[in-house]
């Protein structure tokens, strides 16, 4: 029986694994995708055919609840709120870690861990690790849903000794951890998971809106390690196989956008950083003056041109334009014009974000390209098109080297022949960054919002 | 054989069998305690190594299968490790299992309805995503 | 008090020791069985699949890990893996360590040796390999 | 105690697998070479440290000795002959395995498997396999180096019924190993020890000699899986992640290898592939005429001209001229010609065999190239100097549908305006195919030994 759940429990880790796997190519991320299903049926039945499970009917319930509130909410969100939905899963990972923590302290016969007053310390440090780690993702990811929703103000929220208060509360929790692992108390136990409830909003809510990405990223990591946490309680090697595979992939993601933002995940994590972003944003550039033009012009240049790039950018999946800009491809390519799009690895909010906004519109992924793969395509380009694009164009980031974004690569659109931007004001981006590409001569402006702008040009086209 | 003998003899056999009866009692508790020190050697030693050894060797295969994902599916890849890091439903089942209605079994419950959740909502919006990738067809 | 029944109960007395006796045997083999039982049920159930997870992990960062050896190097990752498969010396090494000269030890005196010769050899010859790679420098 | 000493074993585990990782470049090997060592020093260390250790004299002894012996062979031993060496390590490998096992079974307790004629069942069956995989990887290794050595024919060795023969072992071993785990008789272990020993040496007899590269790593990743065999028997987590490291690294080599020779890991084992290459020889190519040339033919035109591209082969190696090749592209050099080499992966006679031996040479590594890296460039090369290769730029391979290479990726040498041969005749390499491209306008043939006729070359050049 043991032997006959563990080989089941292993066959289900490979499973994430290959699920994991599969999305190295678009090929091959369905079968992924549903292999990850199997997987989590295959631990699910081994788990129901335990002993300790005698009564059916409340998982039955709680499944069916859960499943159908989940697949209602993955049905019915919109592509653009693909944040703020990890975000809400993730705090529901981190607050099930939560009870699934309490319900191992008050029961843990049903764990096999000892009895109830007498579970070793080993088991004690392990639940109350992966209690902790799950009440900090719980609170933070709420916290970075209500910023993304525009619940909360994106702006860092700051206030004196924010630090200090910071480190006294995580002084605290160890000691908590430490008088728990040696008293055993409900109460002991109680009052941690409150005080790390609380530690986790305070540590998120410095953190402008803009770096939540970032944040997210991460709470997905420690969500893994609450699973991993969960895991060593348990005694259960898939959870700590999943746990560290979900670990890892949170951390590598925020790994990547934080170096593609050349900014340190320190920085990133000690917070406060749209606050000066936005008083940066306008002290400089008034002399110049920019090109202006109308939809009309835009579609003349570019049905005239062989070759056509687009980049798309945050602001283009404000605007859901993804549609009418397919549909703007569509018509260039019948006029006989060569059409591509360039994604920066954080275009958008989210990494990946840009890529599931076009296949959304339809746009093949054999058409979209990434920065390393299309950057030296530039100066070959009759017209590059940024649609709510902003920083990741910016030619600042390889020439001022005082500028915050100095070193992030970005998209060399200024070597190509036209730039047109589309956007609806001179304002700066993300990182409050004047562009200097917006009063370079070969730049023609249209200003608007990206969907409104973008049908106008099809318009002009067609008709 | 006299009275007081006798007696005496049968003290001796009681303390005897007061002592035996002690023995028994420590020698129970010795063999349990090597059952159950064996059982901790075993289980908590031994086992808790291979547990982390099995965490670190999953910490390098999530290292090198993370970089291998193609930037292009890094949102559904969030989605993705939502659903599987809500494995710990395994945990939660437990807790549910028992008969008796504990607070333990209603956290439980609570515990299953928010990893359901997560599982099929990350699922299913990955499914989606994924189902959206296309490649170009002769149209 | 009678004589016989005092007679009579040191019997009984006897008696119980006796029983009592007997049963601390059996308590204690059933105490015994117990702990093997435990310890069997861990070590040998638990124990081996926790070791069939190792295993397969352990392949799956070897086929990561291999891949991302870049050609040029080929050769020196064979050496290398020849000196660190000898790491079965392990084995070895608990052959030879009792006192007592046994088959079993001499065995083990073989296999250390032989395994020593892999690991030296292995290493030395990976080391020389890769200290002649040298990257183009102003001559 | 026990706690540590398996803490210790993971961070080995985690020292070897960083010690591949480190020969993912040349400048991060050597660290990663030294922390194998490291790892390997804890191993032990730990091991001296369990209880059952009382006699230390032997050991130090053993490991004095061994020390040695492995030092000096791998101070001595040339360059030209790492395959042997690598299968001589094996073969050591795989008896160590075999004897540990026997160790194993005449003293369980020292392993805490049970005791002499009580172990229990899933023990016998590890230890055997461990055993089996063991023996099979030493008298396999030990005929592949003789095999190389030039001990035994290189021809494979093909006798009627071979292949029923073989099966008619394999299933004698599994009834002797299902007989052991019944009986668990020392008899019968020795006997399916005795058997597999002759399977190993049954099953490498009939691949011909330039097979061994791929049977070499093959055997490799046996001994790997003898280990993890071993692993399980003794419960040692170590052993089984090097094991299976080691076994992932020979199976990817081999893998590596069939298919840069386009040929499929079955034809290679089932073997006679050297036999029918013979006889493939001397059919064709008599009417062609191939136009020779002096040393100082070759020395004028590569003077003279811009861009020279050397592919060194088996021949090479054989010659040891790689000395001398490395001084005529100095003196290129000094001509003012650039110079680069070109490595196809299965040049040689072992993956990487050519960059260690040109690496010998003081080449630096950053002007050696793989085949993607370079064969894009032979279009706008002058001079291709190819030098004792000859399969690995056979352009029949890509054309000829009918021939045993076709489809191998090779060398574009042919599109380089010159191409020139160093090889001693108008003879087929090790797949037995003449080369259409020794005939060709562009092409010079220069007869004669590697060695001396690139020291030609060189004078002429001097002088
Ligand atoms: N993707 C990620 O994972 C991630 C994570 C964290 C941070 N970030 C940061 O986010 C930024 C992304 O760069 P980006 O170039 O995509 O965006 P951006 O630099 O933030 O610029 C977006 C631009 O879109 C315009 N815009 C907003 N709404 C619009 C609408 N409805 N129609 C048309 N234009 C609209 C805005 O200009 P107007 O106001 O003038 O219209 C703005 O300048 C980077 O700085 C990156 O570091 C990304
Ligand atoms: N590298 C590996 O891992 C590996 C493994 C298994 C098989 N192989 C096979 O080995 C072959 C390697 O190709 P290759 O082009 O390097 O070699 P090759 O095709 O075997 O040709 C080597 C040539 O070198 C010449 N040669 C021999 N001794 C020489 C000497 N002393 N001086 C000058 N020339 C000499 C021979 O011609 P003359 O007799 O006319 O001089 C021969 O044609 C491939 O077919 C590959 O599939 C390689």
């Amino acid at each position: 029986m043991i032997g006959i759940s563990l080989f089941a429990y292993l066959v289900a880790g490979i499973f994430f694994i290959m699920a994991l796997r599969g999305l190295s190519s678009p090929e091959t991320a369905r079968k992924g995708n549903f292999l990850g299903v199997l997987g989590m049926l295959i631990a699910g039945v081994t788990t129901l055919t335990e002993p300790v499970i005698k009564d059916y009917s409340w998982i039955i319930y709680g499944i069916a609840i859960g499943g159908i509130i989940g697949t209602v909410i993955a049905k019915k969100v919109k592509m653009t709120s693909l944040p703020q939905l990890v975000a809400i899963f993730n705090s529901l990972v981190g607050l099930a870690a939560v009870f699934i923590a309490f319900s191992a302290f008050l029961l843990p016969e049903a764990y096999g861990i000892g009895e109830s007053g007498n579970i070793s310390v080993g088991s004690l440090v392990e639940m109350s690790l992966g209690m902790v780690i799950g009440a900090v993702t719980f609170t933070g990811s709420v916290v970075a849903f209500a910023k993304l929703q525009g619940l909360l103000t994106g702006n860092p929220i700051i206030f004196p000794l924010q630090q200090l208060l910071n480190l006294i509360f995580a002084i605290t929790i160890i000691l908590l951890l430490v008088l728990f692992a040696g008293n055993q108390s409900g109460l002991v136990f109680a009052i941690l998971a409150l005080v790390t409830l609380i530690f986790g909003i305070l540590i998120i809510i410095p953190i402008g809106g803009a770096d939540m990405p970032v944040v997210i990223s991460m709470l997905n990591s420690y969500s893994g390690f609450a699973a991993v946490g969960v895991g060593f309680t348990l005694h259960n090697s898939l959870l700590i196989i999943t746990g560290a595979l979900v670990g890892a992939s949170g951390a590598i993601l925020s790994y990547i956008m934080c170096k593609a933002m050349n900014r340190s995940f320190t920085s990133v994590i000690l917070g406060g950083f749209g606050a000066e972003a936005k008083s940066a944003n306008d002290d400089d550039g008034d002399e110049k003056i920019a090109k202006a033009g109308s939809a009309e012009d835009v579609a003349f240049i570019m049905k005239n041109s062989s070759k056509v790039i687009i980049v798309p950018g945050y602001g283009m999946a404000v605007a859901q334009a993804q549609h009418a800009v397919r549909e703007m491809a569509d018509l260039l390519k019948k006029e006989g014009v060569e059409v591509k799009y360039a994604i920066h690895p954080v275009a958008g909010r989210m990494p990946g974000h840009m890529n599931v906004l076009l296949a959304e519109a339809n746009v093949p992924y054999d058409e979209v390209f990434e920065l390393e793969d299309i950057n030296s395509e530039f100066s070959s380009t009759d017209v590059v098109c940024v649609i709510g694009a902003n920083d990741v164009v910016n030619p600042k980031a390889k020439t001022d080297e005082g500028c915050a974004i100095y070193g992030m690569p970005v998209l060399d659109v200024d070597k190509a022949k036209t730039v047109v931007f589309i956007k609806r004001s001179l304002a700066s981006g993300y990182a409050g960054i004047d562009n200097p590409l917006f009063y370079a001569d070969k730049t023609l402006m249209l200003f608007g919002g990206a969907k409104k702008m973008t049908e106008e040009i099809n318009r002009s086209m067609e008709g | 054989m006299k009275g007081h003998d006798v007696v005496g003899n049968a003290h001796g056999v009681a303390d005897m069998a007061e002592t035996l009866a002690v023995n028994t009692k420590v020698l129970a508790n010795d063999v349990s305690m090597l059952s159950s020190q064996t059982q901790e050697v075993v289980s908590s030693g031994s086992e808790f190594w291979l547990l982390m050894t099995i965490f670190v060797l999953a910490c390098f295969v999530g290292y090198y299968v993370v970089w291998k994902v193609t930037p292009a599916l890094h949102s559904p890849l969030m989605a993705v490790t939502n659903a599987i890091s809500s494995v710990i439903i395994v945990g939660a089942l437990i807790a549910t299992g028992p008969i008796l209605v504990t607070t333990s079994k209603i956290f439980g419950f609570i515990a299953v309805i928010l990893s359901s959740i997560a599982i099929f909502g990350g699922f299913v919006v990955s499914h989606r995503m994924l189902s959206m990738f296309k490649k170009k067809k002769v149209r």
